[in-house]
């Protein structure tokens, strides 16, 4: 198993989620720059947190321009799995590769803070080891990520059953008075329809670890190497777009 | 290709519908400070552009715009040449 | 003396000002005499900023001199960028903390912004990569429109900086008083994690050697900006040039591409380029090193056209940095920058004789000995005892009107100084890096040190600055103890101080007596435990309008030889005892309930019994360390009674307790009074007997006051029957019975503050 | 009082010579997108409100922008009334 963690200039994430991957689980895990070409022969891509180029336009969407991130499309059309946390779920969402936009959380401040997610959708390499209902206590740290997605993709949306996460309570119930940042239907992670492309706001690594944060991410991570290393494949689900 | 180098301004702001979280921060700014009659405030962004060359230009302003400046699953945008 | 290398508080300045503006008659005198001849406009700009307050502490230095710079595992102490101390494995951490007050006051945001980046440098001048920020803030009453602009723009400043380059702020603190309203106070300090066999220096050294340029383009930034650090602050908005605007993203940029320069065994020396600039960097490192440099500004990499030779020398751009790299190896160097998409330049050589040469092209235009930049003129200002100390100190509490316990309670908890700060440390990335074991909201942050495992480190800010009012020399004793009682709480035993000296103009006799007393305080506090000063900063002048109190603040470094134990704040337990560690008594004078209820900022305060407040503080860190105890808190702003509230908001649990009410003591003076040395424990019922084991081994009183559980706070008075007769009126039975929700509420600042 | 409803249009940029960050981050992302002779950008915010009454609007629309729209230390502004 590889797993290649995309380093821009701007990523401060990199390194913590290099730590989650291979020190606290111990899989492979290494570093690729901007500027590489190519994504082959990796199990699997993560686009880590962070502010890729400074983010001064909107969050990821200079990170677009960079050719990693234009790596990507190839890389998934032949089987590739990519996980995009916060800025790199920003990016994804930037680069086209997931649907919907970020817009800044509605408090217009950043948010730090342990936050509650109901996993929604657990047929994907990243919640495999989930099951559907299963909270998990993970923390965000962003300041742009109100997810809204515009009302034509909203039936392919649910049709797919693309989103992975959304923010709940502690028991997880979803009420707007546990959604952090505005999100549209308190979604805090989507997946492409066949769910090989992951992007969620909250970040795993930083619950990878017990002293740090609990260990709740981690099952995300887990739930990647057991995808790879039992060599499942996303599959499509039947669509129905009305 | 037309030489000269000229200045476009673009104003990006939100799709009618999409909630301005800012710009009605804004407006509470403004009425605390006891700014009456504010009925509205859109925020957007602004750039202004210095492009070398004359040619093509207004595809070139929109090739920018959609695949950069804006978001146009969320965002609208107008410019105009100086 | 202590490490005071250069600071990074540029304030500002009329549009036009001409060079040598800020210098006295006696100091053109002197700089004529040092160079045997007038001097040339470039170097009168340079003397200008270097022999300002600001560079040259001309007023402050022989005081400081007082802080006491030696103690058990010091690395660096004087002379560097930053101090060092060790915590163990091999690895050192660097710390130092520095005021951007005069540029929050008139941009909150890119005013505080640019603080966060230019104390990181400091810690990256060591060789040390930026793994904590501490905030230290005041403001004036939030209630204030321009106040609260100003609080959330300084907020957002800094969260928008140390956000972005991924350095988690893991506290601080926040106090508002009227005296801030137009003198906000912006202290940030930094730690960083550096193996010891690579701290690095700042002293130039091998001639041959090139001087690089490394980082951010140079722009006209803050021109002058430190010259006029050291002037009040005027409100001329005309100017633009003497704020800086920082970049983040180039911030990360640097960090990375001087550590991975570092890496590389080719830097000899460096120094980011802070306050002064160019000027500042070039002379300091060539003084240092006992050398000189040769330097051409042609080469200096720029973002304007048309700058002059003197604008290039004084600039403070931001994200710049000064290495000396060894001869012909500058192009390993310049091939990172070019990597991380930052400029990098030869602009010059250092030579063998103490000599200055700067250069424009072929035109010369500075030529001088760096010593005479750096050993600037130092100043022994009157110092007079203010007279209002002693209306203040004829304050009698018996004076005061009762008040019921509940609703002073509550007023304390809705206090912004008092109140919880998660509205602040929310907007923080306070995680990432992920090794924040304790987040903000306990006594002190803990940190591990994946480095050296299981070790960690501990970090606290503090200062009272009501008390320094007060009595500066006290004031100055409790912001060590405080720091190291907050320490102690979560289990870490100090290891070093990095001190913000916020007063306003050293030039007032009435203000220098303050400062030297407060620095008199920390030197003893300091002293008593046996940590050293490893670095700080003086902000003087801040004065717009009425002066501020005397504002030292103090930062403290921990460590904790096995970070898995450590304490929170909060009730952990269900039938915990709850137990006073320390005197029982508190005082009124100078307290936060006296202000926010009475309105009052008066009364005496005594001098600390500090062997006793140190011996309490060692006995709680053992108590924690050892794993005898569930909680930990102290007793600060609001007394007994706020400490309880707080650990029963932060646990999610009640407690009943008793308070001894016997004599004179008024019940206001029980439940709110102030006193260093009480801390507020949790533990086992079985745990007891090690607790009063380790009390008796530091003569520490101790008694159990209550229990944890339920869902309210209730503290009952108890009067002893054979003394009811001499109790207060009023004191005897129910003090206070709040629900948990209405505590929670009260400290609680959402929708009031954020 | 004037009656009616005007609509203004304020731009706030940085003032000649300080540094503009996301404009030159921007020029670069255009740059690394294929767009030819981008020579500079400036980033800037744009605001559209709208006021109630017509009195007076110059002097209001000054205050707004001196007082909290902009900071003039650092930021110029101009404005229209629609
Ligand atoms: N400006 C701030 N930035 C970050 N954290 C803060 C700030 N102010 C207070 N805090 C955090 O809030 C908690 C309570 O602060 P404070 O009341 O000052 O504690 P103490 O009285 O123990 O010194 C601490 O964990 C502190 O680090
Ligand atoms: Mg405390």
């Amino acid at each position: 198993m590889n797993i290649g963690i995309v380093v821009f200039p701007g990523s401060n994430c990199d390194a913590d989620t290099y730590h989650a991957v291979r020190d606290v689980l111990g899989y492979h895990g290494q570093y690729v720059w901007h500027e590489e070409r190519s994504l082959a022969g990796l199990d699997a891509v993560i686009l880590p947190g962070g502010f890729s180029y400074g983010d001064y336009l909107r969050a990821g969407a200079i990170a677009t321009t960079s050719p990693a991130v234009r790596a990507l499309k190839p890389y998934v059309t032949g089987g590739g799995l990519v996980l995009g946390i916060c800025n790199g779920f920003q990016t994804l969402l930037e680069a086209g590769l997931l649907p919907g936009a970020m817009q800044p959380n509605l408090s217009g401040q950043f948010r730090c803070e342990f936050v509650h997610l109901r996993t929604e959708r657990a047929d994907t390499p990243f919640t495999c080891g989930l099951k559907p209902g299963d909270v998990l206590r993970i923390p965000i740290a962003h300041a742009e990520g109100r997810y809204l997605i515009e009302p034509a993709a909203r039936p392919a949306l649910a049709a797919h059953r693309q989103v992975v996460f959304r923010y709940c309570s502690a028991h997880g119930a979803v009420t707007p008075a546990v959604n952090p940042n505005g999100s549209e239907d308190a979604i805090a992670g989507v997946a492409s329809p066949s769910g090989a492309v992951l992007g969620l706001m909250p970040h795993p690594e930083r619950a990878s670890d017990e002293l740090v944060g609990g260990t709740d991410g981690a099952r995300i991570f887990s739930s990647l190497a057991m995808w790879i290393t039992t060599g499942r494949r996303p599959s499509m689900q039947p669509v129905e777009v009305h | 290709m037309g030489g000269g180098v000229r200045t476009v301004r673009v104003i990006v702001t939100l799709k009618p519908g999409v909630l301005d979280a800012p710009g009605q921060a804004i407006q509470k700014g403004l009425a605390a400070l006891g700014h009456a009659g504010v009925r509205q405030v859109r925020a957007g962004r602004y750039f202004e552009i210095e492009l070398d060359g004359t040619d093509g230009l207004d595809d070139r302003v929109r090739d920018m715009c959609e695949g950069f400046l804006a978001n146009t699953l969320i965002e609208q945008y107008r410019y105009d040449i100086v | 003396m202590v490490a005071r290398p250069r600071i990074e508080e540029p304030a500002p300045a009329p549009a036009v000002r001409a060079p040598g503006a800020g210098l006295r008659p006696s100091e053109r005198d002197e700089i004529r005499r040092r160079l045997g001849r007038d001097p040339t406009p470039a170097e009168l700009g340079m003397f200008d900023v270097m022999w300002s307050e600001h560079c040259a502490y001309k007023h402050s230095r022989a005081v400081l001199k007082r802080l006491p710079a030696r103690g058990p595992g010091l690395l660096r102490g004087p002379g560097e960028n930053a101090g060092a101390v060790s915590v163990g494995a091999g690895w050192a951490a660097v710390f130092k903390m520095e005021s951007h007050n005069h540029p929050s006051a008139v941009a909150p945001y890119h005013g505080a912004a640019t603080g966060v980046g230019g104390i990181i440098r400091d810690i990256l001048a060591m060789g040390a990569r930026p793994i904590a920020l501490l905030d230290s803030l005041r403001f004036g009453p939030p209630d204030d429109p321009g106040v609260a602009r100003t609080m959330h723009g300084v907020v957002s400043g800094i969260a928008g900086y140390g956000n972005s380059i991924g350095v988690p702020t893991v506290g601080g603190e926040l106090a508002c008083a009227p005296c801030y309203r137009r003198s906000p106070l912006v202290n940030v300090a930094c730690l960083g994690l550096v193996r010891e066999d690579r701290i690095a220096t700042s002293r130039a050294a091998g001639p041959g050697n090139a001087v690089l340029y490394l980082g951010a383009r140079t722009g006209r930034d803050g021109m002058h900006g430190a010259a006029f650090a050291s002037a009040g602050l005027a409100g001329d908005a005309a100017d633009r040039s003497a704020v800086q605007m920082g970049d983040p993203f180039a911030g990360k940029l640097l960090i990375e591409a001087t550590l991975e320069a570092l890496m590389t065994g080719a830097v000899v020396a460096l120094q980011d380029l802070g306050a002064a600039g160019l000027t500042c960097a070039l002379s300091e490192m060539a003084a240092r090193g006992g050398v000189g440099m040769e330097v051409d500004l042609r080469i200096v990499p720029r973002r304007e056209d048309g700058m002059t030779p003197e604008e290039v020398l004084l600039s403070e751009s931001q994200e710049r940095m000064l290495l000396v790299v060894q001869a012909g190896r500058h192009a390993e160097i310049c091939k990172i920058a070019g990597r991380w998409g930052l400029a990098a330049a030869v602009i010059g050589t250092v030579t063998a004789d103490p000599l200055l040469l700067i250069r424009d092209g072929d035109h010369v235009v500075a030529r001088l000995d760096p010593r005479h930049l750096t050993d600037a003129p130092a100043y022994a200002p009157d110092a007079v005892e203010p007279a209002y100390l002693a209306a203040l100190r004829g304050f009698d509490p018996a004076s005061l009107a009762p008040v019921a316990a509940a609703d002073a309670l509550i007023a304390l908890l809705r206090s912004p100084g008092v109140a919880s700060k998660r509205w602040v440390y929310r907007q923080y990335d306070h995680m990432i890096q992920t090794n924040t074991v304790l987040p903000p909201g306990a006594d002190a942050a803990v940190l591990r040190i994946r480095e050296a495992a299981p070790r960690g480190v501990a970090l606290t800010v503090d200062g009272n600055s009501r008390y320094c009012y007060l009595d500066p020399y006290v004031g100055g004793i409790l912001a060590v103890l405080e720091a190291a009682q907050n320490l102690a709480c979560v289990g870490a035993a100090p290891a070093a101080v990095t001190d913000c000296l916020n007063f306003a103009s050293p030039e007032r006799p009435e203000v220098f007596w303050t400062f030297r007393r407060a620095v008199e305080g920390i030197a003893h506090g300091c002293e008593a435990l046996d940590v050293p000063v490893v670095g700080g900063n003086v902000s003087f002048y801040n004065e717009a309008g009425e002066g501020i109190y005397p504002t030292p603040v103090v930062a403290m470094l921990g460590r904790l030889d096995d970070v898995r134990r450590h304490a929170g704040a909060g009730w952990t337990r269900d039938g915990d005892l709850v137990v006073l560690v320390g005197c029982e008594c508190g005082r009124l004078d100078g307290s936060e309930y006296l202000a926010t209820v009475h309105g009052i900022t008066a009364g005496r305060l005594r001098e600390p019994d500090v062997p006793a407040a140190a011996r309490a503080i060692r006995c709680v860190r053992e108590a924690v360390a050892g794993g005898v105890v569930s909680s930990a808190h102290d007793c600060s702003e609001g007394g007994i009674a706020v400490a309880l509230a707080e650990c029963s908001v932060a646990g999610g649990l009640g407690a009943r307790v008793v308070l001894d009410a016997a004599g004179e003591r008024r019940p206001d003076e029980i439940l709110f009074g102030e006193q260093i040395g009480r801390i507020v424990v949790s533990l086992r019922p079985d745990a007891l007997s090690a607790l009063g084991e380790l009390a008796r081994r530091f003569a520490v009183p101790l008694k159990v006051i209550g229990s944890v559980g339920g869902g309210r706070l209730i503290i009952d008075a108890d009067v002893a029957p054979s003394r009811a007769g001499t109790a207060a009126p009023g004191s005897a039975g129910r003090w206070l019975d709040v629900d948990l929700s209405t505590l929670a509420a009260a400290s609680e600042t959402e929708g009031r503050l954020s």
